[in-house]
């Protein structure tokens, strides 16, 4: 039981990870808590059935499943990014120089805006998602680990990877952790800071694109308003870890994973969705910064 | 590359790419016709709009203008304002009684949007869970009135203090918060609210919710008919137009304000600010309160679904609309919000994606809302 | 080779420069002094392009580079110093270095051995936060982070500040060698007389106006430079 | 007993001192400046002085009592009020009502005589905004009343700020840099206003650059450096101390 639950938190928790990276890398970036980045993992996760849909109807995923999801993931992720890439352009850019709760009220203005985008492009009833692998997978020590959770925790650590290296590593990426820095002092030195906002909103979607898609395999349902709640869980991992960390923002979402599949099974399951909120209140009141994050302070 | 570049910036072909890429964002979710026909459309339509903007920006000083008029035939005298009550006061004589139930309805939303107006737009306290303060004065109200048999004018008042009692207690904590922060954890106890009303069911029988709630008294004499509650809720969205007022020119008022504007300058002034934050978060729980005990005995039933995100949103939206701090743009705001949907039902579908980008273009073109006056922004 | 015309700038909702006209020739060191609040910063900020000037121009080599955005001003060959180091503190002095290289300006290898030859330090502590050097060290590692970008003009805003004086003679020392492989220097500074003597030219800025100018020699001499700074 | 007294006052942030035991006292009735190159610690010490930082070490007696660490709103209810280098006005409140504001804790009536508005309540509003006029026509403000404060000239915004702490009704002032960005004739007209105030019984405290203005002014300069005090006197003895000279001037770098 335990174990079980274990494996349900951590997958759990590895999807609001991938998601909670993107609210992070804003905020450190921007300040700017980007609420509709939910709905961005939501679209993720229709662009998932709606292509996967259309490989079918033309007879690629008969002739090979692995490639017609791969070019799914693919398409999803470039779709996801082209969304975040216009809704940054559109509502948050001319906004820059705006109090800072000019651009949240828009950024909830883009959530609703998308949200019923999508309900009325596709429906207000839920998708469904193909069951492709049924249930199978492996036991250990008792555990049943279906080959879908496994998968999603193998990629969910592989992208934490790829995009720590990337930050850690490239010039786009030391780039992105001195713009987080100092705005002023990377423009001085030759760094168009608003190219790497860009790329950070492109990077973040991209990675909710793949979270959105790989819930709506593991669940098999999918609603307008999924991105609502795991946007709110993700920011609160986010928070948990220390915004504006990377490495906090993986923390947290796997962290947050566990507290929800635990509470879940050892509290009571009807509150499942309140664990998040009161994990965000307690930990803004009592360490706002975080447990990986730096601490602020007022500015006279 | 730079040839791409220079073609996209082509001030002629410009309109054709946004309307290509903005097609192609459409594209997986309706498929080749529609985006084609939103190409097509917003090929003609951005220049068009271009060329309008010009003709456009006359439009809008007119709109102005014409809000300044409006202005100029209110009464100025601020003793005279009650004149603008008569022909409130006639509509359930003329009026049908559809519109009747409209116009109960955005009283109490006006109710609350002055509530909220306290919070957000006097003192900057972005406040994402207002409804969870409406959600606890409705549902004390029905429990207080369905299980211990009280009245309107008993359990009303209880209702009120067991909001303002939460509002307070939920409020000293979470003003420390920075804006934002604040947002997100305001937005958090709603939510919490919501989760408990939905299953605790023993007490607030869960997702059914509570019924028959008895209509209020006065004296023995029932306000049952939509007339008569009609003139329930204009007594109360009165009382709390003239308290605002009142509370707006007083100390308390100056401060709240001071606090929006500069937080360190206000507690340079000798002005404890987490104290008026309190005040500021339970005043506003105060009217949220009151507005839930007028819609759970208008309604006479009330279950969680009243209570979610969204209504905080559509909250926000009458204050934010309306003109943020100014009490008359949130009453406009509120009964804008109410009655559009309701006249244009045809569009009813499309109300919600409006409001979104509504918000949006509103943060970008008029942060301060359609008729707030003073150049009012919200925290800093 | 840098000229500015009658520049205007607001800070926030102070006009902190009123009609600033400067001209810095190739290969020279030129003083901008005067107290706190006279511009100075102000100044620098506007030509670097993170401030917009609300009238004047602003010409490099006789081209128009007015209100273009700061990443484009380091592009043409001017790097800027700031007041107050602003080095990245979470990121290693070396990766602070590269930074400085960000618009590949020049070959790389060639500036991380100037750099290093110039501050043998920093070759040393190169895998260390720059949270973690001390104030001299920062200073030192800020003004090579701008040379990474094999600059024409370095901008330095007071190099000094806060630094302990065997520290400051050093900093200039290194300034003067900086100009002598041929960039240009524009220093601005409170510490007027370590400042004079190091450049060949001086401006005196006062209630963001330039009341002042001369070679180097003439102003350490006149009485009003003293007058600018005791009231006398 | 003097108004105020700071003994030994010490104020680190991680490892940085950015002031460190600073002693001096003011005198009744007086114009204390403090000056000092950027970054010699002034406005730091103003914020402890104003209840905004808390000091590391060491005490600050006001008034008989030692306030350090109390919180800025209760050190303004005991009589210091300030001024900040970066202007913080109400700015989308009109003149008038930013020194209504500050006058928040004369009022003693409250959200229930607000609301059914009984006598005290008119007689305090009326009080106040009577003193409001005072307070602007001692500033020169008089004919601004119902501008939209963030609207004026720089230089009237300074003088605003000035008024509205006045306004808070304290007896010591701290006012950081109240010449900055105003030309030579606002200069000569706040060294007038301060002169005045001086007259009208309150003790004052000033950062300053202009050197004309502070050794105009100025009973006594304190000199601050690297978060130190080094010297301390009369403008004239300010103007010959070897160390100021050294510390504005700069050393000879060889």
């Amino acid at each position: 039981m335990f174990l079980q639950q274990l494996i349900n938190g951590l997958t759990l928790g590895s999807v609001y990870a991938l998601i909670a990276l993107g609210y992070t890398m804003v905020y450190g970036i921007l300040e700017l808590i980007n609420f509709a980045h939910g709905e961005i993992y939501m679209l993720g996760a229709y662009l998932g059935i709606i292509l996967l849909g259309f490989f079918t109807a033309i007879g690629l995923t008969s002739y090979s499943l692995y490639l017609s999801l791969g070019i799914t993931l693919l398409l999803t992720v470039i779709f996801c990014s082209s969304y975040g890439f216009t809704i940054e352009k559109i509502a948050y850019k001319p906004l820059r120089n705006a109090p800072r709760l000019s651009p949240l009220i828009s950024a909830i203005g883009v959530s609703i805006f998308l949200q019923n985008y999508v309900m009325l492009t596709q429906g207000a009833t839920d998708k469904v998602f193909p069951s492709l692998f049924g249930g199978a997978g492996f036991t250990v020590m008792s555990t049943r680990i279906t080959y879908l959770q496994a998968s999603i925790i193998l990629v969910s650590a592989f992208m934490m990877i790829m995009l720590n290296a990337f930050i850690l590593k490239t010039k786009t990426g030391k780039a992105m952790r001195a713009v987080a820095q100092d705005k002023v002092m990377a423009s001085l030195l030759g760094i168009n800071i608003d190219t790497i906002i860009t790329i950070t909103f492109i990077i973040g979607s991209g990675l909710a694109a793949v979270a959105g898609m790989m819930v709506a395999m593991y669940y098999g349902l999918v609603n307008y308003f999924i991105g609502y709640s795991a946007g709110i869980k993700a920011f609160t991992a986010a928070v948990l870890g220390g915004i504006g960390s990377v490495p906090g923002a993986m923390l947290g979402g796997i962290l947050l994973g566990l507290v929800e599949s635990l509470g879940a099974g050892y509290i009571s399951s009807e509150y499942k969705d309140a664990y998040a909120f009161i994990i965000l209140i307690i930990i803004l009141l009592v360490k706002p910064e975080g447990l990986l994050g730096r601490s602020l302070e007022e500015k006279i | 590359m730079n040839a791409l570049s220079s073609i996209i910036k082509n001030p002629l072909l410009k309109p054709a790419f946004i309307a290509l890429w903005l097609a192609f964002l459409l594209l997986p979710f309706r498929g080749v016709k529609a985006a084609s026909v939103l190409f097509i459309t917003l090929t003609i339509a951005i220049p068009a709009f271009k060329f309008l903007s010009g003709h456009l920006s006359s439009l809008v000083k007119q709109i102005h203008s014409s809000v300044e008029r409006v202005r100029h035939y209110l009464p100025s005298d601020s003793r005279f304002l009650f004149l603008l009550l008569l022909p409130a006061a006639a509509i359930p004589l003329v009026a049908q009684g559809y519109i009747v139930d409209v116009t109960i309805l955005s009283g109490i939303y006006i109710i609350l949007a002055l509530g909220l107006n306290v919070v957000v737009g006097f003192t900057g306290l972005l406040n994402l869970g207002f409804v969870a303060y409406y959600a606890i004065g409705a549902y004390s109200f029905a429990l207080l009135n369905t299980k211990l048999g009280m009245g309107f004018w008993s359990a009303m008042p209880a209702s009120v203090l067991i909001t303002v009692i939460a509002g307070f207690l939920f409020a000293v904590p979470a003003v420390r918060l920075r804006g934002d922060y604040l947002a997100l954890v305001t937005l958090g106890f709603g939510e919490i609210v919501h989760i408990t009303l939905n299953n605790w069911d023993s007490l607030t029988k869960g997702p059914n919710g509570i019924s028959g709630i008895a209509p209020p008294h006065i004296l023995s004499f029932g306000l049952t008919s939509l007339n008569s509650f009609y003139y329930l809720v204009m007594f109360f969205v009165v009382i709390a137009i003239i308290v605002m007022r009142r509370i707006h020119a007083s100390k308390i008022g100056r401060a709240w304000i001071a606090l929006r504007e500069d937080e360190i300058a206000t507690s340079a002034m000798g002005i404890n600010r987490t104290m008026y934050k309190l005040y500021s978060v339970a005043f506003g729980a105060f009217w949220a309160g009151l507005a839930g005990c007028l819609f759970a005995s208008k309604m006479r039933f009330i279950s969680p679904e009243s209570f979610t995100f969204m209504e905080s949103v559509l909250i926000l939206c009458m204050v934010i609309v309306g003109g943020l701090g100014s009490i008359a743009g949130v009453i406009i705001g509120a009964v804008i919000l109410v009655f559009l949907p309701e006249v244009l039902r045809e569009v009813q579908l499309y109300r919600m994606l409006a409001l979104g980008a509504g918000l949006v273009v509103l943060m970008i073109f008029r942060p301060q809302g359609l008729f707030g006056g003073k150049n009012v922004s919200i925290g800093s | 080779m840098l000229r500015l015309e009658r520049i205007h700038t607001f800070y926030g909702p102070i006009e902190a420069i009123r009609g600033v006209d400067l001209e810095i020739g190739k290969g020279e060191i030129v003083s901008l002094i005067g107290s706190n609040g006279a511009g100075k910063s102000t100044s620098l900020m506007t030509i670097s392009g993170v401030l917009k000037p609300s009238s004047g121009k602003i010409f490099l080599n006789d081209t128009d580079i007015t209100g273009l955005p700061p990443h484009r001003i380091v592009e043409l060959g001017i790097s800027q110093v700031p007041e107050g180091r602003r080095i990245f503190p979470k990121l290693t002095v070396f990766e602070n270095l590269e930074m400085g290289h960000y618009l590949e300006r020049g070959d790389l290898q060639s500036s991380f051995d100037m750099v290093f030859t110039l501050f043998p330090i920093l070759g040393e502590r190169k895998n260390q936060k720059g949270g973690t050097l001390s104030g001299g060290e920062q200073q030192m590692l800020a003004i090579a982070r701008a040379l990474m970008s094999n600059p024409d003009i370095l901008l330095l805003d007071e190099p000094s500040l806060g630094l302990a004086p065997i520290m400051v003679s050093k900093i200039f020392r290194t300034v003067h060698d900086i100009n002598r492989r041929g960039v240009t220097v524009l220093l601005v500074e409170q510490n007027a007389k370590a400042a004079l003597k190091l450049s060949h030219r001086g401006y005196v800025l006062e209630n963001g106006a330039v009341t002042l100018q001369g070679n180097s020699e003439d102003l350490l001499h006149n009485e009003k430079v003293r007058h600018a700074y005791l009231g006398e | 007993m003097y108004p105020l007294e700071v003994k030994a006052l010490s104020k680190h942030f991680g490892g940085i001192r950015a002031i460190e035991e600073i002693s001096f006292h003011t005198k009744d009735r007086t114009i204390l400046s403090i000056i000092g190159p950027n970054g010699a610690g002034k406005t730091t010490l103003f914020n402890c002085l104003t209840g905004f930082m808390k000091p590391t070490r060491g005490s600050i007696i006001f008034s008989e009592r030692d306030i350090s660490g109390l919180s800025a709103d209760k050190i303004n209810r005991m009589g210091i009020a300030r001024t900040f280098q970066n202007i913080r006005l109400f700015r989308d409140m009109t003149v008038l009502e930013n020194v209504l504001v500050a006058q928040h804790t004369k009022i003693r009536s409250g959200l229930f005589s607000a609301i059914t508005q009984l006598p005290l309540f008119k007689r305090e509003e009326r009080t106040i905004r009577e003193k409001a006029y005072e307070y602007l026509e001692l500033l020169g403000l008089e004919t601004h009343v119902d501008k939209v404060s963030g609207s004026m000239p720089y230089g009237e915004q300074r003088k605003l700020e000035i008024a509205r702490a006045l306004a808070t009704g304290a007896s010591l002032l701290l006012f950081d840099e109240p010449t900055a960005g105003m030309n030579p004739q606002e200069t000569s007209e706040m060294m007038r206003i301060i002169m005045n105030l001086r007259e009208l019984g309150k003790t004052i405290i000033l950062i300053e650059h202009d050197m004309r203005f502070v050794m105009g002014i100025s009973d006594r300069i304190i000199v601050l450096d690297h978060g130190v005090k080094i010297a301390e006197g009369s403008p004239e003895e300010i103007k010959t101390n070897p160390m100021v000279i050294e510390a504005y001037l700069g050393k000879e770098t060889h």
